[in-house]
């Protein structure tokens, strides 16, 4: 009992297990491929998946707050769009930024409206701002080929380096520090987690929910906005369909990383720890020559397992803490109640 | 452990044994919620089922009803072997149950949820049909739905339409229909009204007569006599007696429920409150409530509140009685109205400003509206103002930790930690918690909406003195609770709402029943809170 | 009180029993849109175009109606367009290997039939949610094809049946075969839902599962069935899809799960479950399929498509809850 | 612009004419073509032993890995791969030259353009020597990485991709194995269409995904097609996605406003498959040569072809799939392994297939499809 209560005490402490095996991941990869370690092909892969890091910031939030965001993936493609297109122009790449940063704002404050205001369901919401944003970077690439901007100064937001990593990877870093700190250490954070547990509950509390909830959406739209600045500016150039499908990846990472799609449990660096689980194995898929037809198939078993193991975890350290009888077999319900 | 604490008290009354539960337990991962329980059930006979928090009654009754299946021990029913595996399998031996909890599917109509699951006790229709026809089903029902006032065209509705108090009377329609063998009923009467209650109480006997076993879970003592018996008392898992309730008194049954801590709660502590509202001060005002309406629902409501007074608020189901808190914590709009807090007059247009002018709410239905149940205690209290909680504009750990700790020392809160979570506590813990909740924000006003609905006596004879010692620190407090005896007890003023408009207040409640006694008051709130208009 | 259901029913109005159908919004969103479209687009109107609609949104349809029964339950099935895909090959690869038509489609209809109950276990027994799930089986199936067609088109399976099966051959004018499966199903499907026990469960389990269990429903059960249904629909929809594209194309299924669900929710199918018609289905393919035919008709330049397609989402789901909120409150008005 | 179709540029012939004497077979049906002679003859061919002897010292054996990455796994790809295979599959007899071959395609639709710079830069990593890519990502987008890949040593080709629409200058590619989508693509159906239909008649135009650029190109060859062929009018067009059912639906809304085209472009093969099949179900009648309604498409599948033979689809630009399959592998192996220089633009012949030959580019393609051997995992 003594060793159990000790084992449940470790692997209780929330994110051990994705990063457990995260770094077995790792080892594996480092023995049976080549160039694995190899610091360039780190970085690389690193940089790559920096848009991604950043959306599954914004909609770290939005999951916890009990909703959810598809539309982030082609609002960030948008917003590389719109800062490339204002740059390509000739505006200075100051202008060029808060452009795509506001192109996300503007999708974030649609969504939030609809959602908040008029009570339509998230998904329905933010599945019809994905086809929107997609769509209107389709109108913007068919006029104008984004083909690249002369200006060196909006090329260099992404790929100045510093320290051996590049811009793109410490705007990551200090956004994924930024935010974690407010989700875990400022009164709008703990709203935010106040509300995805109970949206009835915390608006008796006294919180106002709504306006928590607007907050969340704001900022996933923000940071989908700014993401797709860094990627503009990194590839120095767009087309339609770009940064599509990077919802589900993000989705997939943050569940993976032990968010909790019910809202109310999760934190930025356990999400950031899931995508980079996904982008990893990816990598050491394609290092290890492994046929990418079956990519699709390791991942999709990854996601099953490690979410299985992730909440047989939760499971297992709550029954080791819970003092009581009743096993309250209704916090794994995932049905709100409403006023 | 000890076979033997199971005791005989007195002699059963006669009648066939239809039920018997033979050396039950259960073992819930690492604690024991269930040690060789034994229940013994007559048919005919109303069986109170009683016990603390955390007896384990509801564990039993889980195995019984087919939610659960025990560990170890025997079920016979009719002197027949039986193992109950599920709900349906429950239901095939004639076990219906009311659940404590709401137990209603919010987008099935009435008349759906009144025969899922026992569409074929219903129709006497073969096992293997797979249909189902709601007129006949309806034709069914009617009678019955009827006598507890669900009409024909609710019987439609969606069941997510209506309240708290139609789904329970869905719920209790829903296990008469079927015209059960044994009907467990697990605090069929929280939410309740006298009168509904005493409409239950009536079906209950008539069940009674038709030779149906009735079990019953309940906390309020009181009205066992005369209705129940039987007992079946629990303490720790385990059945520590049964009992016939002719010949024993409501102390005997807190003695055999709480063993040594017994002694504390029959004597009910007083608290000296004339310290905080006859000194020197003068009273002052400290809420004004000015014309609330809302359509159909509120008419024109006003009254004040004062510091230092437990203002109770009475009132048949349907009177406005929560809807009114509601409005004044700013969580339904009103049609118009205003405040007076301290001066300050307005509208409350959100709960966070209700907070933000000292009012606070301990809600009803704990587990719903009441706890955000991921939380850990230190989290669930600081909540409602973050602020005092602040270091440099960030949340300090270590405040939250002292904060919580000195509440969990003050209401003596049962819990290994400050960071365990609070929906791992008990009712009456939970409650505690969310009570600190609210003294976190330092208000001024609290309302508390049936502050003891599902915690067990023990708990609730704290909580009530809680209540008595805010409003003697001069706080004002609001108090709605359906059980008018605990209304009345509590109570320095009474105002009496029907139809959503004040019909009657009764000042210096405590007096009154010095003087003209208990019943005289209770009399006179349910005479003015159930007259029909003239 | 001696009223019977139609009696009492009809006591309400008729003008208040449509505006308070959940569907009135969609449909008078439609109506317009028909109307609007009548005049000013000659065409629009037609036979040919009216055939050419209704071919269009059968696979939408199947999917759709499969999708409405796990919302139902409380589910989402992200994985029905790569079932669709995986079931659309057996059926095109079975019968160029030769095997009978019946046999061919037996084995595609019990693969989808067996994805659809993976699904199921996945989620009621290992306790992954349901986006998660469907989503790491959605991964999972496009996988199996592209590494069963190693990306080659699945081609020469198509017989003469076959051309009649997937409705490029109608069996008498218009009527093709596809828009008998689907009346036949949709009814089935409707009557399941509204007069079986199955249906009554099926709308229990996805409105309270706790409450649900209370009263004796085997909860996991039910949605299994409920996903094993989505599973068979997506199979039905791709043996369809592979008679009416001719080929087999990998990614044959892509994006279908996000028109299935839009379709779905757009008919009043609840995402948080316990909500959903099977006529609800039909109305969302209609009105998905209507958008494109008329984005291509009146020549909206083809990138302005999925601008469009976001907005009518968006637009329908504000349109029903409108109704849906109207009805609610003529109801209280009625009752105070 | 007569003079850029295939791969007649003087310079090109001369740089490339060691191992076009040496094998035909080398030079695929392009050579096949100017030279006179059939591939069937060219393939037992071995033309001189010396010189294929010299070549084998040089090469000592060595190992070239080559990484092929196609933006989508599809028949026309399939083919260009089969094609590349039986080239690697000569030269190894005759050179000694061993390969590695790994395709990796991004698992997605067209616009994956995220996948393929994954691929590509793990090809990097793992020291390939020549990466050939054909990707829907934009031409811009790519450049920074072929520059990462030059300066670690590794040569990047490009197959079936629109290069023309590039400033030469600014490809960092070692090679462009393709052909001109305006005129080799575009313009040829344009011209086709417009002459079988006697330059008048209304079509209809149904394309590929907005943006890509392999519209792009087609649609400024087709449109260069319509000037110059003014009595043919675009009544409709719609957007197919590349893809058949997609194709068919918008075939079939546009039949209905527009019952009496004459022509459907589809701007691909898959896509004119679908405009065929809502002509079908349309109950309208196909092409004859002289009524109905004339479909063509580009890419030269052999699901094409067979549709061809049925009478379903008139007409199909082949693309040169084959071509640019074989010569892919010869250009790596001479640049690779010989050190030679190459064009960086390579345009293989194209050209638009009917019913009067499509059974020479049909058992062509099926040449090529049953390569002795098959390489990669």
């Amino acid at each position: 009992m003594r060793n159990q209560s000790k084992l449940s005490k470790i692997i209780s402490i929330e994110g051990v297990v994705i990063l457990a095996a995260f770094v077995l991941m790792v080892i594996f990869f480092s023995l049976n491929a080549d160039s694995f370690l190899i610091p360039d092909s780190i970085r690389y892969y690193i940089n790559e998946a920096v848009p991604i890091f950043i959306i599954i910031v914004g909609l770290t939030f939005v999951i916890i707050a009990g909703g959810i965001d598809l539309s982030i993936g082609s609002v960030l493609g948008l917003s590389a769009g719109t800062s490339l297109m204002v740059s390509m122009w000739g505006w200075p790449f100051w202008v060029a930024v808060i452009v795509g940063v506001f192109t996300g704002l503007a999708f974030g404050l649609f969504n939030a409206v609809i959602i908040t205001i008029f009570k339509v369901n998230d998904f329905i919401v933010t599945l019809g701002t994905l086809y929107i944003a997609a769509g209107a970077l389709t109108v913007i690439t068919d006029k104008i080929q984004l083909i690249g901007t002369k200006d060196t100064n909006f090329q260099r937001i992404s790929d100045m380096s510093f320290l051996g990593l590049t811009s793109s990877i410490w705007f990551a870093l200090v956004i994924v520090v930024i935010f974690e700190l407010i989700l875990l250490k400022s009164p709008f954070g703990r709203r935010v987690f106040a509300t995805g547990i109970g949206e009835v509950p915390a608006l008796i509390s006294g919180i106002n929910t709504q306006r928590t909830k607007f907050g969340a959406y704001l900022i996933s739209g923000g940071l989908a906005g700014f993401g797709g600045v860094l990627l503009a500016s990194h590839l120095n150039s767009v087309q339609s369909g770009l940064a599509g499908g990077y919802e589900l990846t993000a989705i997939a990472g943050a569940v993976l990383g032990g968010v909790s799609l019910a809202g109310g449990r999760g934190s930025v660096w356990r999400a950031i720890v899931g995508a980079l689980f996904l982008t990893t194995l990816n990598q050491g898929l394609l290092l290890m020559g492994v046929n990418p037809l079956i990519f699709q198939i390791v991942t999709g078993l990854c996601i099953l397992v490690g979410v299985v193991v992730d909440r047989g975890v939760y499971k297992f350290a709550l029954t080791f803490s819970t003092q009581t009888r009743e096993v309250n077999s209704q916090i794994l319900d995932r049905k709100k109640v409403s006023l | 452990m000890q076979d033997n604490a199971f005791a005989e008290v007195s002699s059963l009354k006669a009648g066939s044994q239809i039920l018997k539960m033979s050396h039950i337990s259960k073992r819930y991962q690492g604690v024991q919620a269930l040690d060789k329980v034994e229940l013994d059930v007559r048919s005919g006979e109303i069986h109170a089922l009683l016990g603390g928090n955390g007896a384990g009654k509801s564990t039993l009754l889980k195995i019984l009803s087919g939610l659960t299946n025990p560990d170890e021990g025997t079920i016979f029913f009719h002197g027949q072997r039986v193992a109950i595996e599920s709900p349906r399998s429950a239901q095939e031996l004639g076990i219906s149950m009311i659940h404590q909890e709401l137990s209603i599917i919010p987008d099935l109509s009435v008349l759906e949820n009144i025969f899922l699951g026992q569409e074929r006790l219903i129709t006497q229709r073969k096992s293997w049909s797979p249909w189902v026809n709601r007129r006949e089903m309806a034709e069914k029902v009617r009678s019955v739905a009827t006598e507890f006032g669900i009409t024909e065209e609710e019987l439609w509705r969606p069941a997510g339409e209506f309240g708290a108090l139609k789904k329970r009377s869905i719920e209790i329609v829903k296990a008469l229909v079927v015209r059960p063998k044994i009907l467990i009923l697990d605090e069929p009467t929280s939410g309740l009204e006298e009168h509904e209650k005493e409409l239950l109480f009536g079906h209950m006997r008539s069940l009674q007569r038709l030779g149906v076993a009735l079990i019953w879970v309940t906390h309020h003592l009181d009205e066992v006599f005369g209705l129940a018996d039987t007992a079946t008392i629990m303490r720790d898992g385990k059945s520590v007696a049964q009992t016939s309730i002719e010949g024993i008194n409501l102390n005997d049954l807190i003695s055999l429920m709480f063993g040594s801590q017994a002694a504390a709660l029959i004597e009910q502590p007083k608290i000296d409150r004339t310290a905080g509202k006859a000194g020197s001060k003068e009273r002052f005002k400290t809420l004004e409530v000015v014309g609330f309406k809302r359509e159909g629902v509120l008419k024109d409501i006003s009254f004040d509140l004062w510091d230092g007074e437990i203002l109770g608020i009475a009132g048949l189901a349907g009177a406005g009685r929560t809807e009114l808190m509601r409005a004044l914590m700013g969580i339904d709009k009103l049609d118009s109205g205003s405040i007076n807090v301290f001066g300050k007059i307005g509208k409350i247009g959100h709960p966070e400003k209700a907070y933000e002018l000292g009012i606070a709410m301990v809600p009803e239905d704990r587990k719903v509206l009441g706890i955000l149940s991921e939380f850990s205690i230190e989290k669930s209290i600081s909540i409602s103002k973050l602020v005092n909680v602040l270091k440099k504009g960030f949340l300090s750990a270590k405040k939250e930790k002292d904060l919580a700790s000195e509440f969990i020392s003050k209401f003596s809160i049962k819990t290994p930690n400050s960071r365990e979570k609070i929906r791992n506590l008990s009712g009456g813990n939970q409650q505690k918690v969310i009570i600190s909740r609210c003294l976190n924000t330092n208000p001024r006003i609290l309302i508390f909406d049936e502050p003891t609905q599902g915690i067990d006596i023990a708990s609730k004879v704290e909580v009530h003195k809680l209540i008595r010692e805010l409003a003697a620190a001069g706080k004002s407090v609001i108090v709605i609770a359906s059980e008018l005896n605990e209304l009345i007890r509590l109570s320095d003023r009474i105002i009496i709402l029907r139809e959503g408009s004040i019909v009657g207040e009764l000042e210096s409640v405590p007096e009154r029943i010095q003087i003209n006694g208990y019943e005289v008051v209770e009399q006179d709130i349910l005479y003015k809170s159930s007259r029909v208009k003239v | 009180m001696k009223l019977n259901i139609a009696a009492s029913n009809s006591s309400k109005s008729l003008r208040n029993r449509i505006l308070q159908d959940p569907s009135f919004g969609i449909v008078a969103l439609l109506a317009v849109a028909i109307l609007a479209m009548t005049v000013l687009e000659p065409s629009f109107a037609t036979g040919g175009n009216v055939t050419n609609i209704i071919n269009a949104m059968m696979t939408v349809s199947f999917l759709a109606i499969g999708m409405t029964v796990v919302l139902i339950a409380g589910g989402l099935d992200l994985s029905v367009g790569s079932t669709m895909a995986v079931t659309a090959g057996v059926a095109g690869n079975f019968l160029s290997y030769g095997m009978p038509m019946g046999v061919a489609f037996l084995w595609a209809l019990a693969i989808g039939m067996g994805i659809g109950l993976i699904n199921g276990l996945i989620i009621t027994k290992l306790g992954i949610p349901d986006f998660i799930a469907t989503l790491a089986t959605l991964g999972i199936g496009q996988g199996v094809i592209l590494l069963w067609t190693q990306g080659v088109p699945i081609l020469g399976y198509m017989n003469d049946a076959y051309y009649y099966i997937g409705g490029l051959k109608k069996i008498a004018g218009p009527i093709s075969i596809p828009m008998i499966v689907v009346v036949v199903i949709s009814v089935g499907m409707a009557i399941i839902l509204k007069r079986t026990k199955f249906g009554l469960e099926l709308y229990a389990v996805g409105s309270s599962p706790i409450s649900a269990r209370n009263a004796g429903v085997n909860v996991d059960a039910i949605k299994i069935s409920a996903y094993a249904i989505s599973g068979l629909l997506a199979a039905i929809a791709g043996i369809h899809i592979a008679g009416r594209t001719t080929t087999v194309p990998p990614l044959i299924g892509k994006g279908y799960e996000i028109s299935a669900i839009a379709a779905a929710v757009i008919g009043g199918a609840s995402l948080l479950g316990g909500k959903g018609r099977v006529i609800g289905a039909l109305l969302g393919a209609l009105t998905l399929t209507l958008t494109r035919n008329i984005i291509n008709l009146i020549g909206i330049e083809s990138s302005w498509q999925a601008i469009v397609t976001g907005s009518v989402l968006i637009g329908a789901v504000l349109a029903n809850r409108a109704s849906s909120e109207f009805g609610r409150k003529t109801f209280r008005r009625g009752k105070s | 612009m007569e003079e850029k179709v295939g791969i007649g540029r003087d310079t090109d012939f001369s740089r490339r004419s060691i191992l076009r004497t040496s094998a035909l077979a080398g030079a695929g049906i392009g050579a096949a073509q100017l030279l006179g002679a059939s591939p069937a003859v060219a393939l037992g061919g071995t033309a001189n032993a010396k010189l294929d002897k010299a070549i084998k010292d040089m090469v000592k054996g060595r190992t070239i890995k080559v990484g092929f990455t196609p933006p989508v796994l599809s028949e026309n790809f399939t083919q260009i791969e089969s094609a590349a295979w039986r080239k690697m599959a000569e030269f190894e007899k005759r050179f000694g030259v061993k390969w590695v071959w790994e395709r990796q395609a991004p698992v997605g639709d067209f616009n994956a353009v995220q996948g393929t710079l994954g691929i590509v830069q793990s090809w990097i990593s793992r020291r390939f020597d020549a990466i050939a890519v054909c990707t829907g990502a934009n031409f811009a987008t790519v450049q920074d990485l072929y520059k990462t890949a030059n300066s670690k040593g590794l040569k990047v080709f490009q197959f079936n991709q629109p290069a023309e629409l590039y400033p030469e200058s600014d490809l960092e590619t070692v090679s462009n194995i393709g052909y001109d989508n305006r005129w080799q693509s575009g313009y040829l159906a344009g011209t086709y269409l417009a002459k079988a239909l006697g330059g008048k008649g209304k079509i209809l135009q149904i394309w590929g995904p907005s943006g890509s650029d392999w519209t792009r190109g087609r649609r400024i060859g087709f449109d260069k097609a319509l000037k110059e062929n003014p009595g043919i009018k675009v009544v409709g067009e719609a957007d197919g996605g590349y893809v058949r059912d997609k194709g068919f639906t918008a075939a079939q809304d546009l039949l209905t406003k527009y019952p009496d085209v004459n022509a459907i472009y589809g701007e691909n093969e898959e896509m004119a498959l679908g405009a065929s099949q809502a002509i079908d179900a349309a109950g309208l009648k196909h092409w004859n040569g002289k009524t109905g309604i004339l479909t063509i498409g580009a890419d030269g599948l052999i699901s094409g072809f067979k549709k061809i033979a049925e009478g379903k689809l008139t007409a199909t630009v082949d693309i040169g799939g084959i071509d640019q399959g074989q010569n892919l592998i010869e250009t790596i192996f001479a640049t690779v392994a010989l050190g030679q220089t190459v064009t960086q633009i390579v345009n293989n012949p194209t050209q638009v297939v009917d019913k009067s030959n499509y059974k020479w580019h049909q058992a062509y393609a099926q040449w090529a499809l049953d390569t002795p051997r098959k390489y990669g995992k």
